[in-house]
């Protein structure tokens, strides 16, 4: 088994005109992903490399039966591109890969989507969802993964990378690898995906790495504490960091003294999770759990 | 983007929160001109972006012209916190009966906005925030309708601010929330916000955190910039899209996306060593992108060694290892180069580093080596 | 047993401190409405005649575990108070009265709080809930119900009254009497009540009462039809009206051919309701079907 | 209230759709001035509030200042559907290549906002809908968040407007629905957008309905009234806040809630007579209200008899009553009046009543009983 993204993935790409949108579109497919359709407002009626364009995601889902959408959209626009997405039925499943987004824009479409829809919308920039084997909705360079048993969840697109990689590199396969994204905004977060990991039968492990900054990790550790009962390998980024901005008096009064790596390390080990202060050392931490 | 208090204030008033009337002033020449414009008392308030100015003593009451002269050549120069003070803004004084907190950013935990308003408003906000909670009252809004009429009055109420000018408070929150969303504000914070002697409710400082994502709907707002002084390392990876923070060490930093250029730096530690800065070129760098990353690092005297450390994603390696390439032939790098890729076109990537191989570039196998190399080379160097 | 309102009723009137709020929801406590609070904002701390007033529905809520709100708040600013009181936890019922709202304001509080909360709205523009013998929310003169099997529901106000003191001068006693108000986008739609009354175990037939334009006769009618297996007796005012303001080519391509009171009326006899041309033969049509 | 084609495309202007450049007048003379003012073509167009102006003959094209002269005389005084014409609009002629029906109004069975749109604009839309309902694209909009960027792009596409201009026209939908919106409309109707030859996207034509209960948002709304030539009985009606509708009978109607003033209606039908008009006072009518009522039944001469029906809700009978007894004092009334008072303190208003009981003051005990009195009276008067 794998989350989000499998054999039954019906992918359109919103943007898959664009030279990321078709380059990494096209990658998806040639590993196997079925790239039903692209979507470029005004394109509609022509195609790429015989993948059909719509002028719109709705003409897109009626016409191919997509159930899972990409977004690759141009930052001004892509709120609007996962509004569109969320409001056809039958997508089940956003994944906005758009860097950039304005903070209002994406606080907006999160919960517009989440009050009026049951959509499931992963991102905003982030390197997407990898099921080795089965299907890739994302830039995650699928060569570095392997078909396997541990559950890779991150905020960090590159250190996603840098995590499967190591696994891979020992022999441990993955059943997913999904990168949340580390905009302010998240659409799904860690507690989301761990909770998916804990419920796949095939997942016997699972990376996660966070970075400073919001809460997310420890949020993390506490559903890890009552929920999750397969390890968890944690890395978290930014140990030697400059502090961050912090966002004036309000930032201190929200967070109070939350937010470093320290703390989120010491969060995710007080509830069991091997932490890890190296990503090299990743696959060798889960290997001797395993 | 942080702004200056004055700068804040200029939205503000855009939004039709009342704030005192000032000017600028650069020289205590300027600051004495402003003050017999404005007339009365004034106050010569330093333009730093960070806290604490007050307690620093870069603001200060003057009776007229000569005693802001005064205060103006005191304040300018001035170091507060590591920041030179370039910049008074002179305003006229302020009746002041009571002293209000407000602010309203986004709780990243409950993904939505957030209100924060307090009776308690002065410079220790966070103390008060810790000791007396009650006293600073918390209200989420939902970004899809924003702060209701309903909310602005009940946040005023519970504060306990002062009720025979609650509706005028209200109208000064709902106008800062108009701020916070329609000019795209990542923070806007107002401490104190005063209530006057004749119940005016009037923004006495600002800090307003701009979102740069959202310039694109605000092109006038890179004009603030030019009242900056801006680090020219700082500048220069700006201008050319870097995300760039000036650090202690040697090594200088390359990577891609902040997660994986963060963990260069606990790795780079780990083994001993110590960053010179924190570059991250974003995703989709391209070849010119790598160029302009080395270029920026050349202006560095610190450092001694130079680690690029690339795990491709939308990144694509063959586009950074040509940028290595181009960089070779048109700078002068005066350090060594590590070089780490992996991921998207890595194969390709490393073909094209293979054919500039030297002494001054050193192909690695994983981060940790990578940081290994970097390190010694630096410690050398 | 009663619908919306009754025994277990804790009411707080937005607005008690107007001369509108004050009389009526003074006359509900009267009826043994169980008036625990008034809210306007800026006399919080104050009193009506012992009824404590706060400065807003949470604090309310809070103090005095009001679970159903009365809004009597000036047109402007009556939107606004439907969302309060949608947002305080523990108001599982609005009763909106004030009349003359803007359409955009009503269309926006309506959509958002049912995306967003489980809270029931009935109104705006309407004459409120009686349940006679037990609770009245609302501005329906009390004195002319009575306590009984009939369950009465309407889209205008005085004709509301008018039902119900047909039913009552004949001896007809009602369960509940709900004025769904006659604006566009009311809150409790006739299908919303027909479904309760259908499934409340006291009321042993249904008095509607309709008037001419929109389709929510026509809904109620398939519902009937589907739904329902009560008598129901209707009246739709508007027999002999001049033809309606039609909304430009819209109205007529949105509505069709609908929206007549003698189009409505063939959609309810054609269900099996009793169709009766004139209220004052209402109490007679339900006393030859009880 | 509905706004005549020149106000609404003010209205449009103000939010940024084109719309072609005109000028208002009154009389043949203002006509050819505002062509010459113009220039080139120009259309004079009857600025009248019902459907069919163009095959009524109240829309000619000129080619220049003397034959916009001639057609405004036509069409000056002109009666199209019972609306006398007082007011031309001389516009630019346009060159038009495409025309499209555009609305945006409140779908009640739905509850959301409605976009209709067509690329078969032109007069018979409603024909349209109804043989080829795929040639008009309705979508629906959340009034929370209001009309989507993408919503605007689909519904062009999909309603096949001109693919080339398609951006153009999804922003005129955008800056169309934010008028509906913003300004807070009932309905806005454009029929046709155009498009021009050079690819442009123009309203052509505007069918503007205001919500008058939402202008206290917008107090220069009222101006539009100035161009309105109202009959005087409905002005009166309006300035006093009471709901009035001229109708052909005798009896004349005084009721409080729409639903009961129609069901009085129905039944003086059903007993044999005929209404007069139809006057609701609304809830909550104090005593004012009342005789400003019978005080605009004065004016009309048709009336043979009132029927005043109350049922007290919010409205009080007893201050019914006791507008009823100033109006006698206070009023020449030519006419008996049939009173029925239930509701509200019905008990303590009866009582009022009784002191002014006469021939021409009858109480009635129910609806049907006053409803068959005032019939009586109205033959008889």
């Amino acid at each position: 088994m794998a989350i989000y993204v499998d054999e039954s993935t019906r992918l359109v790409v919103q943007g898959l005109t664009g030279s990321q949108g078709r380059f990494h579109g096209f990658r998806n497919k040639a590993y196997g992903t079925n790239l039903v359709a692209g979507v470029t407002p005004g394109k509609g009626g022509t195609d790429v490399d015989g993948v059909p364009i719509f002028d719109s995601v709705a003409e897109a889902v009626a016409a191919t039966g997509a159930n899972t959408s990409m977004v690759f959209v141009p930052p001004a626009f892509a709120a609007d591109g996962i509004l569109e997405a969320a409001a056809a039925e039958g997508i089940e499943l956003i994944v906005a890969i758009t860097e950039g987004i304005p903070a209002h824009d994406e606080a907006m479409a999160y919960n517009y989507v989440k009050q009026t829809t049951g959509t499931v919308l992963i991102g905003p920039n982030c390197p997407g969802v990898l099921s080795p084997g089965k299907a890739n909705v994302g830039i995650t360079p699928p060569e570095i993964a392997l078909e396997g048993s541990v559950g890779v969840v991150s905020r960090s697109g590159t250190l996603t990378y840098q995590a499967i990689h190591e696994l891979t590199s020992r022999g441990l396969g993955q059943t997913t690898c999904v990168g949340i994204g580390g905009d302010p905004v998240p659409g799904t977060s860690f507690v989301d995906v761990l909770e998916r990991f804990q419920a796949d039968d095939d997942t016997e492990a699972i990376v996660m790495i966070g970075e400073i900054g919001g809460d997310a990790e420890e949020q993390a550790a506490r559903f890890i504490d009552g929920y999750v009962t397969k390890p968890v390998v944690a890395y978290v980024a930014g140990v030697t960091a400059p502090p961050g901005k912090k966002m004036g008096h309000a930032g201190a009064i929200i967070s109070g003294s939350s937010g470093t790596a320290q703390a989120k390390q010491e969060a995710l080990r007080s509830v069991g999770a091997t932490v890890v202060d190296d990503p090299t050392s990743i696959g060798e931490a889960v290997t001797s759990l395993l | 983007m942080d702004l200056f208090e004055y700068q804040g204030k200029s939205l503000f008033a855009r939004m039709g929160v009342p704030v005192p009337e000032g000017r600028e002033a650069r020289t205590p020449d300027a600051a004495r001109a402003a003050a017999e414009d404005l007339g009365g008392r004034v106050v010569v308030k330093a333009q730093v972006q960070v806290g604490g100015r007050g307690k620093a003593g870069g603001i200060k009451l003057a009776d007229g012209p000569d005693e802001a002269f005064k205060h103006a050549t005191d304040i300018l120069g001035m170091d507060i916190k590591g920041h030179t003070v370039h910049l008074v803004w002179v305003e006229k004084a302020s009746d002041i009966a009571a002293e209000y907190y407000v602010s309203f950013t986004l709780d990243r935990g409950v993904k939505k906005h957030l209100a924060i308003v307090s009776a308690r408003g002065g410079m220790d906000i966070e103390a008060v925030a810790v000791d007396e909670p009650d006293a600073v009252v918390k209200m989420h809004i939902d970004p899809v309708v924003g702060l209701t009429n309903w909310q602005a009055s009940e946040i005023v109420y519970r504060a306990k601010l002062d009720r025979a000018s609650a509706r005028k408070a209200a109208a000064a929150l709902r106008k800062l929330y108009a701020a916070f969303v329609s000019l795209d504000c990542d923070l806007v914070e107002v401490n104190p916000l005063i209530l006057t002697g004749d119940g005016e409710v009037v923004a006495l400082d600002s800090k307003v955190t701009l979102d740069s994502n959202a310039f694109f709907r605000h092109p006038d707002f890179e004009e603030f910039r030019a009242a900056f002084v801006e680090e020219p390392m700082e500048k220069m990876a700006r201008e050319r899209g870097l995300n760039f923070i000036k650090l202690d060490g040697s090594v200088g930093i390359i990577g891609n996306g902040a997660g994986l250029v963060m963990s260069t730096l606990d790795v780079v530690s780990l083994v001993g060593g110590a960053a010179s800065n924190f570059l991250d070129v974003g995703g989709g760098a391209g070849a010119d992108t790598i160029t302009n990353a080395l270029d920026v690092l050349t202006k560095d005297p610190t450092v001694k060694s130079v680690l690029i450390n690339i795990f491709g994603g939308i990144t694509r390696c063959d586009l950074v290892a040509q940028g290595i390439a181009e960089a070779l032939d048109g700078l002068e790098l005066r350090w060594p180069i590590v070089v780490r890729l992996d991921g998207t076109n890595a194969v390709e990537g490393r073909e094209i580093l293979q054919g500039v191989v030297s002494d001054s570039v050193i192909p690695a196998e994983t981060m940790r080596e990578a940081a290994e190399k970097a390190v010694e080379l630096a410690e050398r160097g």
